[in-house]
């Protein structure tokens, strides 16, 4: 980390400092930075090219003096550079006191973290230097001003085949064809053909059957429904001439049918 | 690697960048004084002879272009398939049974009108073309297929057509949402149940008078 | 008068009208099959080497730009005037090297707030674009160079950035935490008690975002 403590200062040539130590100027110019991580790279390249090699101690105290400099000749001193120069002057202090191994995170980490995050931005800056040095278009290199362009010119291949053409003739034909409607014959069983069938079936019926027994079996749906209307009816008319019973427990319940003993036979 | 001459280099690349051709002056205003603008436009004119680009003067400009001869290179063509609308493929079909065939008798025999596109398009695909006019009162102009259209379907003649005896026994003739189901599950033709009635003729009328 | 290759002519004719860089696959497109592009490619780039222009590949696209050592003859003036703030390239360079970035982690870098003016110059230029959000808490904004920038900058891909595999190499592409951890890993047998999991981190400017 390079803690060294014993770095000659006066070694170290610093633009900033320069612009510290005149003392004839009024106002230091910290607006010439941004932030305090800019400033103290600035003031960690002078020390060394390789960042890993740089002093954390001297690099404090230099943040420190020339934030003293400048707090004396420019009082409204912007408040993130003073919490840094509060937080590095704890650092310096933990830096230069006997180890303590109860403090958490230790001098040396947060030195070392300082450290990584200058070399981070130095990394950055440079990069962005580079990027901008290198040749670019539109500034140093040029492609052709007035190019013609290329065009792709489209053609339309129109895709229908035999049997798609006479088969939309033939359907052109269908609908022009007259049409002649015919109405379905829906599955009804006419009152009639109810009484007819159910009279029929009394004959073989002695007890009380369930009025369902009368319609025809595995009928549709839609005839079912019918029939049994019908058959309904049918038994109604019949017990209206007395030729059968009709017997229901309560609404709902199923309607029980009996042949009336010695009339229809 | 050959030296270039500096001076054409220059040039050269003040040219190529331009975004409008430049006079000698403007060029000179790129290159510099000491610059011989003139013998270096002659020098590259030679050079670039012969080549895919050449430089031009026009008037007291000069620029780079594409050279004449592969002007054909810049326009590519392309063919993308497209499926015929159905307006269009009745369109057609009504053309050939019938033609030659006004509009009007085409949209009477559709039952709709048709779009302007519709007829556009099979014109542009080479298979209808304009066909006279039609000598009753409006002169209708009349339209017809054309060999491209014989030659793109296989047939030989119109009168290869299928009647419409034949598309009948085909199941071409059933109504169309029963030909769809044939279409899918191949069965219309054993379905039986067609509408009689294939025999009726045609009534075209002139409608456009 | 050279007789010149009608395949190179056609390469080079086609390369000089086209309004931007072009794969070999588009090239072969206009000047069709029979032609090998690649071959005519490299006895164009011979033929063209040392002149004011130059062939150039990129990735996998190739195109023709002016020699970079004429850049002072043809440098436009109004460009170098709108400089970039130091902000603004610092900024770039962050998003080039780290993308996807968002607006917090740039700022933690570079040890202060971005003013929004910054971020919004470089989207201008058209050089970096917001590129979806980050999955975390508060679900930030993420920004990212684009293809204008590899162009602009002459890079095929991002690996071109200068530098880019040796900062990686260095670990000066991770965040502190992560590069803290590995020194601490190294040397951790030694010094013994490092505090795990450093999570103090330099209060540095604001760094609300």
């Amino acid at each position: 980390m390079g803690l060294d403590h014993d770095l000659d200062f006066d070694e170290v040539d610093t633009p900033p400092l320069e612009v510290a130590d005149d003392s004839e100027r009024l106002t230091i110019d910290i607006d010439g930075w941004e932030g305090p991580l800019d400033l103290l790279l600035t003031l960690a390249r002078t020390q060394k090219v390789d960042l890993r090699q740089i002093s954390i101690l001297q690099l404090v105290e230099q943040y420190l003096s020339f934030i003293e400099n400048a707090r004396a000749l420019k009082l409204e001193l912007a408040a993130d550079y003073l919490v840094m120069a509060a937080w590095l002057a704890y650092l310096k202090s933990a830096l230069l006191l006997p180890k303590d191994p109860t403090i958490d995170p230790s001098p040396e980490e947060l030195a070392l973290r300082l450290q990584l995050r200058l070399e981070r931005l130095n990394a950055m800056r440079e990069s962005g230097a580079r990027l901008m040095a290198r040749d670019r278009i539109g500034r140093d290199i040029f492609l052709r001003g007035l190019p013609e362009g290329l065009r792709v010119v489209r053609t339309t291949a129109w895709d229908v085949n035999y049997f798609e053409l006479i088969s939309a003739y033939g359907q052109i034909q269908a609908r022009n064809a007259p049409v002649m409607h015919v109405v379905k014959r829906r599955a009804v069983m006419t009152l009639e053909e109810a009484l007819e069938r159910v009279s029929a079936m009394l004959g073989q019926i002695l007890n009380w059957t369930q009025l369902e027994a009368f319609l025809p079996i595995g009928a549709e749906p839609a005839l079912r429904r019918s029939a049994l209307a019908s058959s309904f009816l049918a038994m109604l008319e019949l017990a209206k001439q007395g030729r059968v019973e009709l017997q229901q427990e309560t609404s709902f319940a199923p309607l029980m049918v009996k042949a009336r003993q010695g009339a229809g036979a | 690697m050959i030296e270039h001459d500096p001076s054409v280099r220059a040039v050269e690349a003040t040219l190529f960048a331009s975004d409008s051709p430049m006079t000698m002056e403007q060029i000179r205003a790129y290159v510099g004084e000491d610059v011989d603008v003139a013998d270096a436009l002659s020098k590259l004119e030679q050079q670039y002879q012969g080549r895919g680009i050449e430089l031009v003067k026009r008037g007291k400009t000069w620029h780079f272009q594409t050279a004449a001869d592969l002007a054909h290179l810049l326009r590519r063509e392309r063919e993308e398939s497209r499926k015929l609308s159905r307006a269009a493929v009745e369109t057609l079909a009504i053309i050939a049974y019938h033609e030659p065939v006004s509009r009007a008798e085409i949209e009477a025999i559709r039952g709709v009108q048709i779009s302007k596109g519709t007829l556009d398009v099979l014109m542009e695909a080479g298979w209808v073309r304009p066909a006279g006019r039609r000598e009753v009162p409006g002169r209708p102009l009349v339209y017809a297929t054309t060999v491209e259209f014989l030659t793109h379907f296989g047939l030989a003649t119109r009168r290869d057509l299928p009647g419409i005896a034949d598309l009948k026994a085909a199941g071409l003739l059933d109504p169309v949402d029963l030909a769809l189901e044939g279409l899918q599950g191949l069965s219309a033709v054993e379905s039986g149940d067609l509408p009689e009635g294939g025999d009726v003729e045609l009534e075209i009328g002139d409608e456009s008078a």
